[in-house]
C-alpha cells in the first residue's frame, strides 16, 4: 500500500513519518508538496508535526488555504484514510475536517515529554489492531494541543463514537493530572463521523521503535496497513458513504 | 538616518575605533574613508567581528587531530569527520547583550544565528544544546529572564524541528544583570557535500537571499563588542524579532539547493550583516566582490547605504553561483517562496565595492577588512581578590549537624535539581533520532543509515573559573567529557564559547589566558581538538565582571550503537562502584556555596592523565556491558550524584544502601567534604554483582582506584559510616526537593 | 509574476480607490477558558493591582487597505475575518475602519 | 494574608469605588519586524485580497478594573502597561476606556 506524507512549508516532521513508514513500518511512501492540486494513488494521506506557516495567527489556519488542501478534502469526504498529527491535526480542524478547535496549553508553554494515551474506539482503520482501554505510551510535543469543543459537538462526538485517544495514567485511569494539556474531556485524539479521517496530538512516529523506548505508536500505522491490505484502495472507491461534517 | 558631512575624531571614537586604528585606515586606503566605510570598519574591526583581544590567545588551542577535516577559524564553523562519508559540523555561539535586554527575542534570534552557521555550510542541522547562566531566583528579573529565554529558544528551535537534547543552566549573583545565553547547534553533512563561505571565479553571480533589510538590528556586532550599561535605552534599537518560519524555508531551500550544483559559496548575514558576509566571503576565496546597494530587498523607506551594509536584520543569507545556474537557484528559492536577488558579483580585484544608484559608495581591500584589524596583546595581571579567597582552611568551617537536610537543600538548588522545567519545554524528539533524551549525563543521537550515534554535552562552571581560571578550564573540558563517555562515547572535539568581561581590564585578560590555557592542554590530553567557537567579552554588570564563563560543548562519537549508557540505578541488588580516588577537596563547591555561603578556596585539581584512565575504563566496561549504570561526580559531589542515580527520569526510582568504610585515606576525609566534594574523575557505577571481579580487574590494569560502595536497595538512600547512619533520606523526598527547584521560573 | 505585479499597480491607480486603516479586536468567545488572560490576572494582582473583575487576552491586527468605498472596505474586511482572521468555533470579534492611511 | 484580603474587601465597598471597562491595544514597535503580520498579509494575498498596504499583528487585552474615577482608572491602566502588559523593548500600545461593567 502506500502512504503520502503532506509538506506544508514549516513542516518538521515530514522526513519522520516517511522515515517510519518506509523503514519502520516498510510501505511505500511519497512526499506529497502543497502545490499539489491532486493527491492520486494513495492509500491513507499523512498530515505531519510541525509549524506550517510558523503557527502564525492562529495553529494551521493559514495551512488549511494550500492548494492540496482541497484536493485532500475531497479525497476524504470520498472516504479516503487521512491521519493529521499534531500540527497536521490543527490543520484538519481548521479545514472542517474535524470538528473542535485547538487552543493554547493550559500551562502556556510548549510541553515535549511522553503521555500515555487510552484507546477508546477499536473499530477504526488506524485502530483496528488496538484493544479498547489499551494504554499507549507516546510522546506529545505541542504548545496550541488543548482541545475544545462546544456542547453540541461534543454530544456529538460521543454519540458517533469519535473519541479515539484520551490522555490517562499508566494505568489507564482519567485525571487532570495526566491530562498535560488541559484538553477537554481528556482528548487526545478523534476521527470524523465516518471514522476515515484521525486527528491526534501524540506522535505515533516517535514512538515506532524500541531504540526510541517505545514502539506503541506503530501500531497506528500497522492498523491502518492491515485495514487496507484486508480491503485494498478501500480508501480511494469512490462508493464510500460520503462523511457528512459537523462544520 | 543622515549621512553627516564630515568625518570628526568624535565620529570615529563613537565608532569603537581607536586613534590608531584610525590612522591605519587611512593609511591603506591612502585617503579618509567615508562615512559608510567607517560604519563598515567599525564593525569588521570591532572585538565581536574581529577577536583583536582573543586572537593570539585561542592559537593556543590545538585544532588539528586525525578526525578534523576542516580546522577552527577556516570556515564558519569547524568540521569533524565521522566516516561512512560523514562528518559534524558544530559550533557555539552566545547571544548574551540581546537577551539581557529583550530575552525571548534575543534567545530566539541567538538560535536563528547559530543555525543559519551551520546550514550554511550544507550541513543538516540534527541537535541544539543551550547553556544558560541566570542570577538568582529569588528576583523577579530573573525569572523573568529564565522564562523568556527558555521560552525564545523553545520558540525558534521547535518551529525549525531541530531538537534542543541537552544544555546547563546555572544561577549566580554574579550573572545578575548580565545573563549568559550560549547556544549550540550541531549538524551533519556528507563529506563530498560541504558548502565554503567563499567567493571564488569572477563574474559569478551574487545572490541576496531570505527577509528584507530593515533597520533592526543595526550595529549589533559593536553592541555586543561593548558593556551593558545602565543606560540600555540607547540600544533598543538593536534587538530584533526571529522569523523562524522564515528560517525554516531558507533552511530547505539551501539544502536543496546543494543538489543543483549551482552554490558556490554561501554565507549568513549575522553579525555585521551584509558587510560582513559579502567581505568574508571574498577575502577566504582570494577574491573581490561588487554589490549594488539599490537591489537589495528593503523593510523601509530612506535608508542610508550605511544603515544598509549595517543592519542585521534577521534570516538572510549570501549565495554565490555559478554564472549560468542562475536558473536552478531560482527554481530553489521560488519553490521554497523565498525572495532571492542578484546584488552583485564577485571580482578578480579583491576590493570589496559597494554601489548604490548614485555610485561608489565603499571600496575597501576585503582582505583588509577581515585580517587587517589590528591584534591587540592586552594587559593582564593576577587579580587581588585570588589572594584573600584561596586560603581558607576546611577547619574553619562548621561540620552540619544534619546531612539529610544538607541534601534535600542541595538537590532543590537551581543549579543542581532537575531541569525537566526546562528541557520539556523544548522539542527534543522530532527528527526521531534521540536516544538517550535531555535528563541523563549526555544526549546521545543516532544517525539514520549507519550505526553510528554522536553523544553530546555543553559544561563549564563559572565559580571555579573565577576561583581558578586554569584548573576551571582543565574542569571543562574534563567534565564535559566525562559527561560523554558516561553515555558510552567516545570524546573526540570540542566547541567553545568563551564568556569574559572586558578584556581591557587587566584582570580580566588574565582569567581569559589562564582559563584557555586550562581548557588547550585538557584538550591536548583528552584528545578532543578545538573545531571553533565563539568569544563574548564585555559581559560586565555594575559590580564588574561575570565569573569568568568558558563553555565547552563535547562531541562523542559511538561508531557502533549496540550500547549505551544511563546514570540510573537498574536493578535490585546491583553493586554500587566509584572509579576515581576520593580526596578532601571542597573549595569552590556548591555546598560551600549554598550551606556556608562561601565562594572560595582551592578548587578541585584535576590529573589530566587520571582524568584519561577514568574515562577509558569506564568506555571500555560499557562496551563490555559489565556496568548498568554510569553517572559522573559534578557539581554537589558524591552525594548529590548518588541521589541522581536513584531517581530514574522515567518513573520508579531505586534506592541505595552505601556504606562508607573503605579504607584508611578515606577515613581521613571529614564527612561532609567526603559527601559533598567535588573532586573530579569520578565516575559512579552499577552492576550485577558477577561482573564486580571483572570491573575491579581491568580498573587495576588501568590504575584506577575502584571502590565498592554499596548496593541498590529499597527506596531510601542510605549512607553509613562504620555503621552510623549519615544519610537517610526517602526517594519520595528527594524526588520533590529535586523536582521543585526550578519551578519557581513559573512566573 | 511581473504580469501580477502590474495587475497590481494598475488596481492602485485606478481613480476611486480609497485608502482605509482597519483594526480588528479578536477574543475568545464568553465561557472559553482563557489561561493567558488569567494568568495576566494573577501577575498584575500579584504586583498589588488587586481591583481587578477580569482580563481577558486576545490579538489585534491592524490592516490597511484599498477600496472603492467605506462600504467596500468593509464588506472585505468581514469577508477576511470570516475566512481566515478570526475562527468562529472559539473567537469572537469586532473592528473599527476609518478613512486614511497607516503612518 | 488575611488581613491583605480584609484591607482590599474594604477598598472595594468604598463608596466611591466605580467600574471601568479598558482595552489596550498592543502591537510591535516600527521598525522591528513583524513575521506574523507579513505572512498574515500574504495569506490573504493569496486568497485574493490583493489590496491590502500592510498587515501588523498585536495583542488585545480586555480588562475590567474598579477606580475611584476615570483619572484614577487611566492611571492605574498605564502603570500596568508599563509594568507588565506591555513589553517597552519592542510594542507599542494605546488604550481605550469606559465606565460601566464587562458583559
Ligand atoms: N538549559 C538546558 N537545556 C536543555 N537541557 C538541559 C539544560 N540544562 C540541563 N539540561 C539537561 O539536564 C541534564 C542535567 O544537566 P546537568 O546537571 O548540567 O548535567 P551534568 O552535571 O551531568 O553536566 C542533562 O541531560 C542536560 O542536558
Ligand atoms: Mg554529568
Amino acid at each position: 500500500m502506500r502512504f503520502g506524507v503532506v509538506v506544508f512549508p514549516g513542516s518538521n516532521c515530514d522526513d519522520d513519518c516517511y522515515d517510519v513508514v518506509r523503514d519502520v513500518v516498510g510501505e511505500e511512501v511519497d512526499f506529497i508538496w502543497h502545490k499539489e492540486r491532486r493527491v492520486e494513488g494513495f492509500d491513507c494521506l499523512i498530515l505531519p508535526g510541525g509549524f506550517s506557516y510558523g503557527d502564525y495567527l492562529r495553529t494551521g489556519a493559514i495551512a488549511r488555504f494550500s492548494p492540496v488542501m482541497k484536493a485532500i478534502g475531497s479525497f476524504a469526504r470520498r472516504g479516503g484514510l487521512v491521519i493529521g498529527i499534531c500540527n497536521g491535526f490543527q490543520i484538519l480542524l481548521e479545514s472542517n475536517l474535524l470538528p473542535g478547535a485547538m487552543m493554547k496549553n493550559r500551562s502556556l508553554r510548549f510541553i515535549c515529554k511522553f503521555a500515555n494515551i487510552r484507546v477508546e474506539n477499536n473499530l477504526t482503520p488506524f485502530t483496528s489492531l488496538c484493544q479498547i482501554g489499551q494504554v499507549l505510551r507516546i510522546p506529545i510535543a505541542h504548545i496550541d494541543g488543548r482541545y475544545y469543543a462546544d456542547d453540541e459537538i461534543m454530544r456529538g462526538l460521543k454519540e458517533n463514537n469519535q473519541i479515539i485517544f484520551r490522555y490517562c495514567s499508566e494505568d489507564g485511569e482519567l485525571s487532570q493530572e495526566s491530562n498535560p494539556n488541559g484538553s477537554k474531556d481528556f482528548i487526545a485524539g478523534i476521527s470524523n463521523r465516518s471514522g476515515n479521517v484521525l486527528g491526534l496530538m501524540p506522535h505515533p512516529e516517535r514512538a515506532s521503535e524500541s531504540i526510541l523506548s517505545s514502539e506503541d505508536g506503530r501500531v497506528v500505522f500497522e492498523s491502518v496497513v492491515s485495514t487496507v491490505k484486508r480491503s485494498p484502495r478501500r480508501s480511494l472507491r469512490n462508493d464510500c458513504p460520503p462523511s457528512e461534517e459537523i462544520s | 538616518m543622515k549621512e553627516p558631512g564630515k568625518i570628526t575624531p568624535d565620529l570615529v571614537k563613537a565608532h569603537g575605533l581607536t586613534e590608531e586604528e584610525y590612522e591605519k585606515i587611512k593609511d591603506t586606503l591612502g585617503r579618509e574613508p567615508n562615512f559608510t566605510e567607517l560604519g563598515i570598519f567599525s564593525v569588521m574591526w570591532s572585538e565581536h567581528c574581529s577577536y583583536k583581544s582573543s586572537k593570539p590567545l585561542l592559537r593556543l588551542f590545538p585544532t588539528s587531530g586525525k578526525n578534523i577535516l576542516i580546522k577552527a577559524g577556516e570556515e564558519n564553523a569547524g568540521v569533524v569527520d565521522i566516516g561512512d562519508g560523514l562528518c559534524v559540523v558544530m559550533k557555539m555561539e552566545s547571544h548574551n547583550h540581546p537577551s539581557a535586554v529583550e530575552p525571548f527575542q534575543g534567545a530566539s534570534t541567538g538560535v536563528g544565528g547559530i543555525l543559519r552557521d551551520i546550514f550554511t555550510m550544507g550541513a543538516r542541522p540534527i541537535a541544539l544544546l543551550d547553556s544558560l547562566r541566570f542570577g538568582p531566583l529569588d528576583n523577579g528579573r530573573n525569572r523573568y529572564l529564565l522564562s523568556s529565554v527558555v521560552g525564545g529558544i523553545a520558540a525558534y528551535g521547535n518551529c525549525m524541528g531541530i531538537p534542543t537534547v541537552g544544555g546547563e543552566i546555572c544561577f549566580d549573583e554574579t550573572y545578575e544583570g548580565n545573563p549568559l545565553v550560549n547556544v549550540m547547534c550541531v549538524g551533519v553533512a556528507r563529506r563530498n557535500s560541504l558548502v565554503r563561505a567563499r567567493a571564488t571565479g569572477a563574474r559569478n553571480p551574487v545572490f541576496y537571499v531570505g527577509a528584507d533589510t530593515g533597520r533592526d538590528g543595526l550595529g549589533g556586532a559593536s553592541f555586543a563588542s561593548r558593556e551593558l550599561t545602565e543606560e540600555l535605552d540607547k540600544d533598543r534599537p538593536a534587538v530584533q524579532i526571529g522569523d523562524p518560519f522564515k528560517e525554516k524555508l531558507l533552511l530547505e531551500a539551501c539544502l536543496e539547493l546543494l543538489n543543483t550544483g549551482a552554490v558556490v559559496g554561501m554565507q549568513d548575514m549575522g553579525a555585521a550583516g551584509l558587510t560582513c558576509s559579502t567581505s568574508e566571503t571574498a577575502s577566504r576565496g582570494h577574491s573581490g566582490m561588487r554589490v549594488d546597494l539599490s537591489l537589495v530587498p528593503r523593510r523601509e523607506e530612506g535608508m542610508i547605504p550605511y544603515e544598509v551594509m549595517l543592519s542585521e536584520s534577521q534570516e538572510r543569507m549570501l549565495v554565490i553561483v555559478t554564472r549560468g545556474k542562475e536558473r536552478e537557484a531560482r527554481r530553489v528559492f521560488d519553490k521554497w517562496d523565498l525572495h532571492a536577488v542578484p546584488i552583485g558579483e564577485v571580482t578578480g580585484d579583491e576590493y570589496l565595492t559597494v554601489l548604490d544608484d548614485a555610485g561608489g559608495v565603499a571600496q575597501v581591500p576585503a582582505r583588509f577588512l577581515t585580517e587587517g584589524a589590528p591584534v591587540y596583546t592586552r594587559e593582564e595581571r593576577k587579580p587581588e581578590y585570588l589572594r584573600k579567597i584561596k586560603d581558607v582552611s576546611i577547619s574553619t568551617i562548621p561540620e552540619p549537624q544534619d546531612y539529610d537536610g544538607v541534601l534535600k537543600v542541595l538537590v532543590a538548588s537551581p543549579s543542581i535539581c532537575s531541569k525537566r522545567w526546562v528541557y520539556e519545554q523544548y522539542d527534543h524528539m522530532v527528527r526521531t533520532d534521540t536516544v538517550l533524551r535531555p535528563g541523563a549525563d549526555a544526549a546521545l543521537i543516532r544517525i539514520k543509515g549507519t550505526q553510528k550515534a554522536i553523544a553530546l554535552s555543553c559544561d563549564g562552571n563559572g565559580r571555579y573559573c573565577f576561583l581558578d581560571p586554569y584548573e576551571g578550564g582543565k574542569i571543562a573540558v574534563a567534565e564535559a567529557a566525562r559527561n560523554v563517555v558516561c553515555v558510552g562515547a567516545e570524546p573526540i572535539a570540542i566547541t567553545n564559547c568563551l564568556n569574559f568581561g572586558n578584556p581591557t581590564k587587566p584582570h580580566v585578560f588574565w582569567q581569559f589566558r589562564r582559563c584557555v590555557e586550562g581548557m588547550a592542554d585538557a584538550c591536548r590530553i583528552l584528545n578532543t581538538p578545538v573545531t571553533g567557537g565563539n568569544v563574548s567579552f564585555y559581559n560586565e554588570n555594575p559590580k564588574g565582571a561575570i565569573d569568568p564563563t568558558p563553555v565547552v560543548g563535547m562531541l562523542g562519537l559511538v561508531e557502533k550503537m549496540s550500547f549505551s549508557c544511563t546514570p540510573w540505578f537498574k536493578r535490585e541488588g546491583d553493586l554500587i562502584v566509584l572509579l576515581g580516588e576520593c580526596t578532601e577537596e571542597i573549595g569552590g563547591s556548591e555546598y560551600l556555596g549554598l550551606i556556608h555561603g562561601l565562594k572560595m578556596g582551592p578548587i578541585p585539581r584535576v590529573d589530566l592523565e587520571k582524568e584519561r584512565a577514568v574515562q577509558n575504563t569506564c568506555l571500555e566496561l560499557i562496551r563490555a556491558r559489565l556496568v548498568s549504570s554510569s553517572h559522573d561526580c559534578s557539581e554537589g559531589g558524591l552525594a548529590v550524584a548518588l541521589a541522581e542515580c536513584c531517581m530514574s527520569d522515567s518513573g520508579m526510582g531505586s534506592g541505595a544502601v552505601v556504606e562508607l568504610e573503605a579504607s584508611p585515606e578515606i577515613l581521613k576525609i571529614r564527612m561532609d567534604a567526603l559527601l559533598f566534594g567535588e573532586t573530579q574523575s569520578r565516575i559512579l557505577v552499577s552492576c550485577r554483582p558477577r561482573n564486580l571481579p571483572r570491573i575491579e580487574r581491568l580498573a587495576r590494569q588501568n590504575k584506577v582506584a575502584c571502590w565498592r560502595l554499596g548496593v541498590v536497595r529499597g527506596n531510601r538512600l542510605t549512607v553509613r559510616r562504620i555503621k552510623r547512619r549519615v544519610l537517610d533520606v526517602s526517594l519520595e523526598e528527594l524526588e520533590e526537593n529535586w523536582g521543585k527547584g526550578l519551578s519557581g521560573g513559573d512566573d | 509574476m511581473t504580469q501580477r505585479t502590474r495587475r497590481r499597480r494598475d488596481e492602485r491607480t485606478h481613480d476611486t480607490e480609497r485608502l482605509f486603516r482597519a483594526k480588528v479586536y479578536i477574543s475568545l468567545k464568553k465561557g472559553l477558558v482563557d489561561p493567558q488572560g488569567s494568568t495576566i490576572k494573577e501577575a498584575l494582582e500579584s504586583l498589588g493591582y488587586g481591583n481587578l473583575t477580569r482580563v481577558r487576552f486576545g490579538k489585534y491586527i491592524e490592516l490597511g487597505l484599498r477600496a472603492k468605498g467605506r462600504g467596500a472596505a468593509e464588506e472585505k474586511l468581514k469577508e477576511m475575518c470570516g475566512k481566515l482572521l478570526v475562527n468562529p468555533v472559539i473567537e469572537k470579534y469586532s473592528y473599527h475602519i476609518e478613512e486614511g492611511s497607516v503612518r
